[in-house]
């Protein structure tokens, strides 16, 4: 199969939903003239012309609440969120309207937005550039929290926003960019939802998405070097979570062990642990391991920035321990 | 250039309006004001639940303006919101079934005063968040202009919610855009139970239009013909392409903040006396009876109409089943 | 004991706190004229003037900002949220700003500001006046987050709050306000950071905290009853959490249930069931079991509501089927 | 009345400055450049990390605002802060540091060129979220006036960072309270890669200054004299307690947003013939040969001197010591 890069993968998917639907259009910081920091962007306003490739002030509330008023109005926006680190200033937006909306007003209309969001570690850029806020999100119910660890998925789970009438945020590490990886020629989509097991093993189940399910599976193979057989289970979405696949995968090794980049205290690890503690525990025969960023923000310099980071290196000691 | 805020006068006559535009004015100002009083009653009573914001006192900039919207047009209210909503157009009976929470209401009872919508009139919703509807109106209005229609939005506003930063964001990215909004700041003196000139900076709310570059207009919110008048003219303009205006209706909270609201904060002689003085329905009847162009009995037939469509809204909300528990999980995705 | 209502106990702590040191001033909206939504700040205003306590715009970014740049600049503000649904308003400013700037300034400030931020559900006040936040807050590094169930850790712990030289936010429960309860005469202090065994039991670990932990005293008594001695364990700080007091409970009951107003997913219950699913699995002899509210937003009809209240039947019927 | 911004004009002469006066703004805008070029030339060089934005082209800006400032005054600045920490007078060397990453850096290499931070002089922060700062300046300000205090704070945005919301919220409060604040908007045309007309719905910035009942002022922010004098009057109100104002620097970006930034959206040609034309430097080195109030060989030793101290910080920030990875776990709680 060809291969491209994540960001690639993204500008197809807006590419191929924009054609087909007039009614998507996308807007953000500085997406259009130099087309996303990211280039996941670019060349769409050449194609699709500059008012549906919009580049907007910086008014991060404006940018959402607008996202939902025009859905409200018969458009089907996607709201590029510069950085998620940004997210806090649209909070509002985001969970007391965007949210609410279809249940509040008792189903009358659907919000079908996307938000994407940039998120991760990368290039030393600090405490309020490097952040992994999904955690927050899988708390708020109204919406659909996709999160995707390659090309592929990325595509597919973007087709999938789009065309989805709920609100979905869309959480794309930066770091996974320029990441190259098979992406099929002919049209797909990947359903929201859904986990996948990427990797079978029969010891540990390693629960883990984003940037870091890359990661875990290199610390798999060196795990399986030392003849531990590791389950890599990509989620995918993290809310609505799938927990069947987690479950099922759980009841086949009988250890579970959780990673995210985010902080550990309060993460999408704790839910997922959580899950299984509640209803899963006989299947287990070791504690439930969560790996994530320790419980400060995000430092500057290198040696601190290296000591904050998941590396294959911790989530293999931390796999190691359960044996 | 100097860009002052224009202030608007009531027009000079009403003779030549037309009696059926006087005659809706009248109606749906006294809807509005009986279906306030019904509510503050029924609350009271205990019969409906929540935080419930009554408009008395505010009628006539609500159904000034909406007067000159088309149902297709969009507006964003607050959550003192039933006036707008009436004006609009809205169904009494399903309004009030949902005030009181049961099934038939608009929102099947999700929702209640603070978040009535109805989306086949083009009400886009009420806002338990103070200044949370004017990125959605600007949302709504880039709608319209995208798919090629000539539609325009409302959004209104009190004076507290004209200091939230939502205000500056929306009001720039609709003038940077040239969108079709009109910004309606219902100055009624009082944010809550702060006067408002004690957290807002200006005087005149309209002052800040000129900070984006769109016309500011001031005008008397308790004049039903001053408000019509002066909306017209900005919609017509909205919808022919001139981009965004602001219209600061000055008028009253006659009215605690909430229904209950102790009111600590304020003299039942300060109420009374601009109640007494500027009530806006008492003033368009002095004014039509004064100027000859309706009658004392036209006028109380409509107030009978009004009255018993009103009670017809209690008793369908009454009567009306609440919902069941199971729908608890219901409409939360499609 | 002489008995207080938790309303006043908090006034108590603001008096005391004002009168012991002149930079502490509050905040918000609405507070000054007529002395707060639930009577919290009444009086205060005629003793220190309306220059300590100020009525704000309507502008959570800038009362929060301010807060913490008056912390910066020497004062110690005490800011009032009105609601905790409003926070995702001034979201950046908490975890951007307030959270990070000691940390991310390399310890040169600090920022000693308590946000108040009464939550929770009461008087059928719907989807955007009914929301317990408090998880978001346990996924920030930087804060402390403090929750009381009762008049007098209220009066200790906001007092010690406002002592603290780190950010603290402490969300109180507005059904709790009108509660009343014992609160001694003396001053004193509660530790933030401290659980508290409030009812010994020997049969399983209730964590509970801020008005829900009230609800689960009751179930456990209707549980000692049919002969379930049930611990309960008010946590009074979410942020950070006490696990020792936690897992000593568990390693004496060997059973644990947490519950919270909040819903479910991504819940504080999450972090907890979490922390002893990793540290003390070998203890259990049951599933931890996780009671919140269902993944919706806040309906207001009234059955809808009653649906989706925590009740003490509903923490009992949980810990029932435990045995 | 008409309240539209107040245009400043240059000096006609300044022939009557103190010497030192004018030695001082050479100094302090040469050591901003020089130290702007070397981050441009280590970043690139793969020696300095993170994301750095440069101040090349407003050093006028900084400088002459920061003359008129003490050392207990306050600023808050943005992302594009270096220039402003210079200029209130922070230690080169920390500073440098602190951008390496590294330990005796102001921030023990936790925060870097977008967090940079001095309270030893009133540098209350740089800041990476864009119009972040708005808000914690009126803070100090308020804590300032509560102490008794008559510092002034001064908060620096660009026109992109106009356009939030907290703009909105921290000039209204600002001004509702009459805190002792400036606000300074460096108007150099970009935000990132959007001109900022494009997005900002009127020309002059300072037009907002009314919908807040504040002065609104510009001035040609390459013009170190014209701001100077315009700050010092808009200053010494404030600190008498005038309230807040608002002034507006037209100033340009010259280097890119970020160093490294590729500049597709604009030619390299406009670039250079804003650098050619308008200088800020330049221009400060022309008049004051013209005027003859300064010779070449006054300002070549400035220049030495300020280069030797350029270069030595950032040989001291080379050579530090990078933080030990223990370290990550301090400064979270006091
Ligand atoms: C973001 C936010 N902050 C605070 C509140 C609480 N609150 C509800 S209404 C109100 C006053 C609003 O005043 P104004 O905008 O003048 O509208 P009015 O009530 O006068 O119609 C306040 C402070 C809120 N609902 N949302
Ligand atoms: C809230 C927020 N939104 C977006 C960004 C990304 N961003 C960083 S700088 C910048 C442009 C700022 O432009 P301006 O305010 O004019 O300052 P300048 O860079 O020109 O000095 C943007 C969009 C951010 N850091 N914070
Ligand atoms: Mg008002
Ligand atoms: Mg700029």
């Amino acid at each position: 199969m060809r291969e491209i890069t994540f960001s690639q993968a993204t500008l197809e998917a807006m590419d191929e939903e924009m054609s087909r639907d007039e009614t998507v259009f996308v807007m953000g910081e500085d997406i259009a003239r130099q087309g996303g920091i990211f280039g996941q962007f670019k060349g769409l306003p050449q194609k699709f012309g500059f008012d549906r490739v919009k580049d907007t002030p910086i008014t991060e509330t404006a940018i959402v609440g607008a996202g939902v008023g025009a859905a409200l109005a018969g458009m089907r926006p996607v709201v590029d969120m510069h950085f998620a680190d940004f997210m806090g200033v649209c909070m509002d937006e985001i969970f007391n309207q965007m949210a609410k909306i279809h249940y509040m007003f008792g189903g009358q209309k659907t919000v079908p937005v996307v938000l994407r969001a940039p998120d991760g570690l990368i290039n030393q850029a600090a405490a309020q550039h490097s952040q992994s806020l999904e955690a927050w999100f899988m708390h708020v119910p109204g919406l659909k929290v996709v999160i995707p660890s390659n090309p592929a998925d990325a595509k597919g789970l973007l087709k999938s926003a789009i065309r989805d009438d709920n609100p979905v945020l869309f959480f794309e590490h930066k770091a996974l960019f320029r990441m190259s990886g098979p992406v099929p020629e002919e049209e797909y989509l990947t359903p929201i939802g859904k986990a996948k097991v990427v990797r079978e093993g029969k010891d540990v189940t390693l629960v883990s998405y984003s940037l870091c399910f890359n990661t875990c599976l290199k610390a798999a193979e060196m795990l399986d070097k030392e003849g531990i057989s590791v389950e890599c289970v990509d989620l995918r979405t993290i809310s609505p979570i799938d927990k069947n696949t987690i479950l099922e995968s759980v009841a086949k090794t009988t250890r579970l062990a959780v990673v995210h980049e985010a902080v550990k205290q309060g993460g999408v690890g704790a839910e997922i642990s959580a899950i299984v503690a509640e209803e899963a525990i006989d299947y287990l025969d070791a504690p439930i391991v969560r790996v994530g960023a320790p419980f400060t923000p995000v430092p500057f310099a290198k040696p601190l920035e290296q000591a904050y980071r998941i590396t294959p290196e911790k989530v293999a000691d931390a796999i190691r321990k359960m044996f | 250039m100097c860009a002052k805020p224009v202030r608007k006068k009531s027009p000079t006559s009403i003779r030549n309006y037309d009696k059926d535009l006087l005659k809706s004015f009248y109606e749906t100002m006294m809807k509005i004001r009986y279906f306030e009083q019904n509510i503050q009653e029924k609350f009271l009573a205990g019969e409906i639940p929540g935080f419930v914001h009554v408009y008395i006192g505010e009628e006539a900039t609500g159904t000034g303006i909406m007067t000159n919207l088309r149902s297709d047009d969009y507006i964003q209210t607050t959550h003192r919101g039933h006036g707008h909503t009436i004006a609009k157009g809205a169904e009494l009976k399903r309004m009030m079934a949902e005030i009181y929470g049961k099934k038939p209401g608009f929102c099947k009872g999700k929702g209640g005063s603070m978040h009535i919508a109805d989306f086949s009139v083009g009400m886009l919703g009420a806002n338990g968040v103070v200044g949370g509807g004017y990125t959605l109106a600007t949302g709504a209005a880039l709608a319209t202009r995208m798919l090629g229609k000539d539609q325009v939005t409302v959004v209104f506003f009190g004076d507290g919610a004209s200091n939230r930063g939502t205000f500056h964001e929306a009001a720039n990215m609709a003038a940077a855009w040239d969108l079709p909004i009109l910004f309606v700041c219902e100055n009624n003196q009082w944010a809550s139970t702060t006067p408002y000139r004690t957290t807002t900076s200006v005087e005149d709310i309209a002052d800040r239009a000129q900070g984006y570059g769109m016309p500011g207009v001031i005008v008397d919110g308790n004049d039903v013909f001053a408000v019509y008048e002066t909306a017209r003219k900005l919609i017509e303009d909205i919808r022919k392409g001139s981009g965004p205006a602001l219209l600061e209706c000055k008028t009253y909270r006659i009215g605690g903040h909430f229904v209950g609201d102790p009111e600590m904060y304020r003299t039942k002689e300060e109420v009374q006396k601009v109640f007494k003085e500027n009530d806006p329905i008492s003033r368009f009847e002095e004014r039509v009876l004064d100027e000859k162009v309706m009658t004392r009995e036209e006028l109380d037939q409509i107030k009978e109409k009004v009255l018993k469509e009103v009670d017809e809204a209690v008793e369908f909300a009454r009567q009306a089943p609440e919902p069941d528990p199971s729908e608890l999980y219901q409409d939360l995705y499609v």
